[in-house]
């Protein structure tokens, strides 16, 4: 039996996890979802995927979102289950000035490269991780560059990166 | 299961049988096929590799960090450049992100113009795939064929909104322009003329014998593996299951047409294989003609443009939007903040997921065999990247 | 070789400067080098409608046996490390074509923070072709261009290049 | 050649006292020059030339147009341009081996020349085991490409050294087992020899002589462009794979060197076909009295028979994909050496029963030919209009610039 309604969604794992998950958030189907701690991720994307009824075999999308004013970087992970074809959407929040989460490579794959890159564009250290290093940007690269305080670096291996506009007197 | 002949020479050695050094190769980001900059270390024995180990980043030109400077209507453009083959899919996505965000009515012949313009690049993105899969191949000639049709799309496109291949179509609230006089018939006699080629390329390369076997029984997918590792689009039906964001779930005006979703069957080989890939491919490209055909017959009257506010803004909050891309389930995570400026926009593509699983699947492959399977996974450097 | 650019200028050495310019200019191998939106372009010029091919200009997978590379697409700071060793594996005399807005000064990626802002700030470029990404008309003008400009090439004989030419 | 230089002695031409012996060299330098020159190099450049122009026309497009008529000087600009080219050594490559490779490869191709039959008297050498040197110096291109492919010390071009090693020494064996029905039914090796045994008429010729020549033929034809490189089995060079295999790291002179003996080698290919299984020169001898006519006309029908080969080469090269390395050899040892043996059985089998051959089974044969040629011509014409058709078609856009850049 589908348990495909997000509030009963949410229920579910209320019931199972406590404390642990937050509440209910977002009025459609694409963004209702609740946030989790960051310890019982693990846990709770574990049994999302095996519980029957529930079924999320699939990460859609997994995207870190820097947040300076409430000095958070959320990661969002976007659930989906091709066997009952509904959505969920679990938000963790960890502390900007060194954002830990644990790592949920171990239970989809598909988590393992986009892990990799929140890493390198956010500097979410995904613990349990088993590959983690930069993946777009390259190894020498300073900071993580889709925080909002990121400076761009004034040269790279010898190559400026700002040009001259010619429109300037 | 009994092992092949160089399986057997891995078993051999892994036994402790006869030890050889193996080689690392390089491949790319300058490599004929590697289909812009992508990066391989092949880890070989002789022709056969033990691993193939993606390397991207070479095409990383920061569109996420680029949403968060120009504004709503700003990034429209950039959008373009996330998918340069199939760029009407990006539009469209950022333009319904926006419009979710804002809770925007669209007009319905804008929605149709939008549907039209978004399966003629359907076709142009598969003619690519197609076409570059062949070359991979070793056939050049069919490539250069598709690249004949594919002019021609572009010339239908061109009339419409203006560019070959960097639309800029789709607004925020609708199109840019409405199809224009005569526009129809010309995009009529074309799909008239380019639905018997599609057999005639079947004919040509298909199911030629050299093409098939180099094509059957290479990296198989099982359907399991498939969604663990979030394939989508032709990838993920290739293996076998039956699900098309378009079917499964609807956007825009598509539950008002009728479509079939081609899966592999693994008509010549494993179910899930490069070949089943590849044909899935084929096949959606009769589906959109069929598509095509409906909207065109269909096509309302109206105006094709919401009024939607120069500045731009729409309410904090966030959304995902998905929708099928040529690649697949092409994913938009927006996060708004109530400002003209996106908070956060972050882009789930199908290339990148199918590029994770290559070195999954290549372990055991020849050389040659991972040309088909980088091919078959039809992989576009700035959708990888971003 | 002691005798380029050491002859006197006489009508013999410029008929072979000429000639060995027309051989150059008839033959420029470009190499597959597609980095972004404007590789798609240059294939769609490789095809059948604009057909680089007619003025000789064929592909090569190597960069030992071509004469000419397109920059065609955004160079990423990552990238362009890698760009600058395959033009330096390329045997002189060798020409660079910036195809694109963004291979030309970073065009709209200007506000990224991973695009190098333009492929001459690495590599030396001979014909900058504008557009976003641009037609295979304008590719096809460049190609062109490149040609004059190779075909008033002074090998033999010590004589600048008029500045206005 | 000896008769030439010997007439030339007796008619007071080479200088006296000079020995004998310089007086053969200088005449086969002299001739070897002229041959290479006016007709190995020019052949492998215009083989490149219509190599483009079909490959254009097969593609719709138009192909090299701009140098000369039609383009036909392209072979010469790319010739010429390479030649100037910076001749870059890599580093880490192993020099002296590196060096020579193009050299072995280029002397392995011209060595075939030799024996090649152009037109009765026109012949450098009728070496009486002719067909058997051919095979032995067509082999020596493998040792070129291999020292090619070890020497660069380039990954890619080792594994294009070793496919091609691989390719070359397993379809030397279909080669050979196809040649020997020929060398049988003509009881000599010499290629004259070869080419005397047979006729003008298509019923006379080896290929039609009973049904494993006729199966032999095409072995021999697979084989030889397995042994030229040539799609689908051009594994050693495959760009999509190995980058440029062997000659990856090859830049001006060496590659042309390198590119030449491969189109040059389909001729060979084609010479080598036509002279033992389509008749080689032999036209009807009514048909020119004088020597130099009949010279020129038999220089022209052998011509024009092993360009017909070159130019099925080119036709399949785009229209083929490319097989696989394993398949490649599944191919060669699974099926070609086992057919090539049976015909090898078979025509000795067949000789013994049918001494004086079967004109009906030789007639049938050729008729069977004529009929898949006329089945063939027959759809190319269908293929040809239905284009025409489209074309007209096709400029339905008045945006479209198809039809202003498609002149010329």
């Amino acid at each position: 039996m589908a348990v495909s309604d997000p509030a009963a969604v949410h229920a579910v794992l209320r019931s199972h996890f406590g404390d642990a998950i937050g509440d209910l958030a977002g009025t459609r189907p694409d963004n209702a979802g609740t946030t989790v701690a960051p310890s019982a991720i693990v846990e709770v994307c574990r049994f999302l995927k095996t519980e029957t009824g529930l079924a999320f075999d699939c990460l859609s999308n997994l995207s870190g979102v820097d947040y300076p004013k409430r000095n958070i970087i959320e990661v969002v992970y976007h659930l989906y289950s091709y066997r009952y074809r509904h959505l969920f959407v679990l938000k963790v929040e960890a502390p900007r000035d060194n954002p830990a989460v644990s790592s949920v490579a171990g239970v989809w794959s598909a988590a393992e490269w986009q892990e990799r890159e929140v890493f390198d564009l956010l500097g979410v250290t995904f613990e349990g991780h088993p590959d983690l290093r930069r993946i777009l940007m390259p190894e020498d690269w300073p900071g993580h560059p889709l925080r909002k305080d990121f400076v761009e670096p004034e040269e790279y291996h010898g190559i400026s990166t700002s040009r001259e506009s010619l429109l300037k007197t | 299961m009994s092992l092949t002949g160089f399986e057997v020479e891995i078993q051999r050695e892994v036994d402790g049988g006869l030890t050889t050094e193996d080689m690392t190769l390089s491949m790319g980001p300058q490599h004929p096929s590697t289909h812009g900059v992508l990066r391989f270390v092949v880890r070989a024995d002789g022709e056969v590799m033990k691993e193939a180990i993606p390397d991207i980043g070479y095409l990383h030109r920061s569109i996420e960090k680029i949403s968060e400077k120009v504004g709503w209507h700003g990034f429209m453009p950039y959008t373009d450049r996330v998918d340069y083959v199939a760029a009407m899919f990006c539009n469209q996505g950022w333009a319904m992100a926006a419009e979710r965000l804002a809770s925007i009515e669209v007009p319905k012949r804008a929605e149709y113009c939008r549907i039209i313009a978004a399966e003629f690049n359907r076709i142009q993105s598969h003619l690519l795939s197609v076409g570059s899969m062949a070359m991979d191949i070793g056939a050049y000639t069919p490539f250069i064929h598709t690249v004949r049709e594919r002019e021609y799309i572009n010339d239908l496109i061109e009339e419409l909104c203006g560019a070959r291949l960097t639309f800029n179509y789709m607004r925020i609230g609708g199109v840019a322009w409405d199809i224009p006089p005569g526009w129809r018939e010309k995009a009529l006699s074309f799909l008239e003329r380019f639905e018997p080629l599609i057999d005639e390329y079947n004919a040509l390369i298909s199911y030629n014998k050299i093409y098939t076997e180099r094509l059957r029984n290479v990296a198989a997918i099982s359907a399991q593996e498939a969604i663990d590792y979030n394939l989508v689009g032709p990838n993920l039906r290739g293996s076998g299951v039956r699900y098309d964001v378009r079917r499964d779930l609807p956007y825009s005006v598509y539950p008002e047409l009728d479509f079939d979703v081609p899966v592999g069957s693994g008509e010549l080989g494993t179910l899930g294989d490069c070949f089943d890939r590849y044909m899935v491919r084929m096949r959606e490209m009769k589906e959109s003609c069929k598509i095509l055909r409906q909207c065109l017959a269909q096509l309302p009257q109206g105006p094709v443009i919401a009024k939607v506010a120069r500045n731009f803004k729409p309410a904090a909050g966030d959304c995902y939007v998905r929708i099928e891309s040529a690649r697949g389930d092409m994913g938009w995570y927006v996060v708004s903040d109530g400002t003209a400026f996106p908070h956060r926009c972050k882009i789930r593509t199908g290339s990148f997921a199918a590029m994770s699983i290559i070195q999954k699947v290549s372990r055991n492959l020849m050389i040659a065999d991972l040309i088909a399977v980088i091919a078959s996974f039809d992989l576009v450097a700035p959708e990888i990247d971003r | 070789m002691s005798l380029i650019n050491t002859a006197p200028e006489m009508a013999l050495t410029t008929k072979i400067d000429d000639f060995l310019n027309w051989t150059r200019k008839s033959s420029v191998w470009y190499m597959l080098f597609g980095l972004a939106c404007c590789a798609i372009e240059m294939m769609q010029t490789g095809g059948p409608r604009a057909d680089l091919d007619r003025f000789g200009a064929a592909p090569r997978a190597t960069p030992r046996v071509s004469d000419l590379i397109i920059v065609s697409g955004t160079l990423t700071l990552k990238m362009a490390l890698r760009t600058k060793v395959l033009y330096d594996q390329m045997p002189d005399p060798k020409y660079v074509i910036s195809m694109g807005s963004c291979a030309n000064c970073g065009g709209l990626f200007q506000l990224a923070y991973s695009v190098c802002d333009g492929v001459d700030k690495v590599i030396p470029v001979d014909v900058y072709v504008p557009g976003c990404p641009p037609r295979p008309e304008a590719l096809t003008e460049g190609l062109i261009k490149l040609q004059e400009k190779i075909q008033q090439e002074r090998w033999l004989v010590r004589k600048p290049v008029a500045a206005n030419a | 050649m000896q008769e030439l230089v010997d007439s030339l002695v007796a008619d007071g031409f080479v200088p006296g006292g000079l020995p004998l012996w310089v007086a053969y060299l200088g005449a086969m330098l002299v001739f070897g020059g002229i041959v290479v020159f006016v007709f190995i190099l020019p052949i492998a450049g215009i083989t490149t030339w219509v190599e483009r122009r079909v490959a254009g026309r097969i593609q719709s497009r138009i192909g090299p147009n701009r140098t000369g008529p039609a383009g036909f000087l392209q072979w010469l600009a790319d010739g010429i341009k390479s030649v100037l080219k910076e001749d870059i050594v890599p580093s880490a490559a192993d020099v002296p081996l590196f060096k020579l490779a193009p050299y072995v490869v280029m002397t392995g191709f011209v060595a075939a020349f030799v024996v090649v039959p152009f037109g009765g008297p026109l012949i450098i050498a009728d070496l009486n085991v002719g067909i058997l040197y051919l095979t032995a110096v067509t082999a020596l291109v493998v040792v070129g490409i291999l020292m090619a492919g070890w020497a660069s010390n380039n990954k890619w071009s080792l594994l294009g050294g070793i496919r091609s090693a691989a390719q070359i020494v397993s379809y030397e064996i279909p080669a050979g087992l196809s040649i020997l029905p020929v060398v049988m039914l003509a009881g000599t090796l010499s290629m004259q020899g070869i080419i005397g045994h047979q006729g003008w008429a298509p019923w006379t010729w080896h290929v039609f002589d009973n049904p494993f020549t006729f199966f032999a033929f095409f072995i021999l034809f697979v084989s030889a462009l397995a042994e030229g490189n040539r799609t689908p089995f051009d594994l050693p060079e495959a760009e999509s794979e190995l980058v440029m295999g062997f000659a990856t790291e090859y830049s001006g002179l060496r590659n042309l060197l390198f590119f030449m003996a491969e189109w040059g080698n389909l001729y060979v290919i084609g010479a080598v076909v036509t002279t033992l299984f389509l008749g080689g020169w032999q036209i009807p001898l009514a048909l020119a009295d004088h020597p130099v006519p009949r010279i020129v006309l038999q220089f022209a029908i052998f011509f024009a028979k092993a360009y017909f080969w070159v130019f099925v080469a080119v036709w399949l090269r785009w229209t083929l994909p490319r097989i696989r390395v394993d398949q490649m050899m599944i191919m060669c040892w699974k099926y070609l050496v086992p057919i090539a043996f049976v015909n090898f059985m078979g025509t000795a089998v067949w000789m013994v029963l049918f001494p004086a051959g079967v004109p009906a089974v030789r007639v049938l044969l050729s008729l069977t030919a004529a009929g898949l040629l006329v089945a063939f011509a027959r759809r190319v014409v269908f293929h040809v209009r239905r284009a025409l058709l489209t074309r007209e078609e096709l400029s339905f856009n008045p945006l479209s610039t198809a039809r202003v850049m498609s002149r010329g």
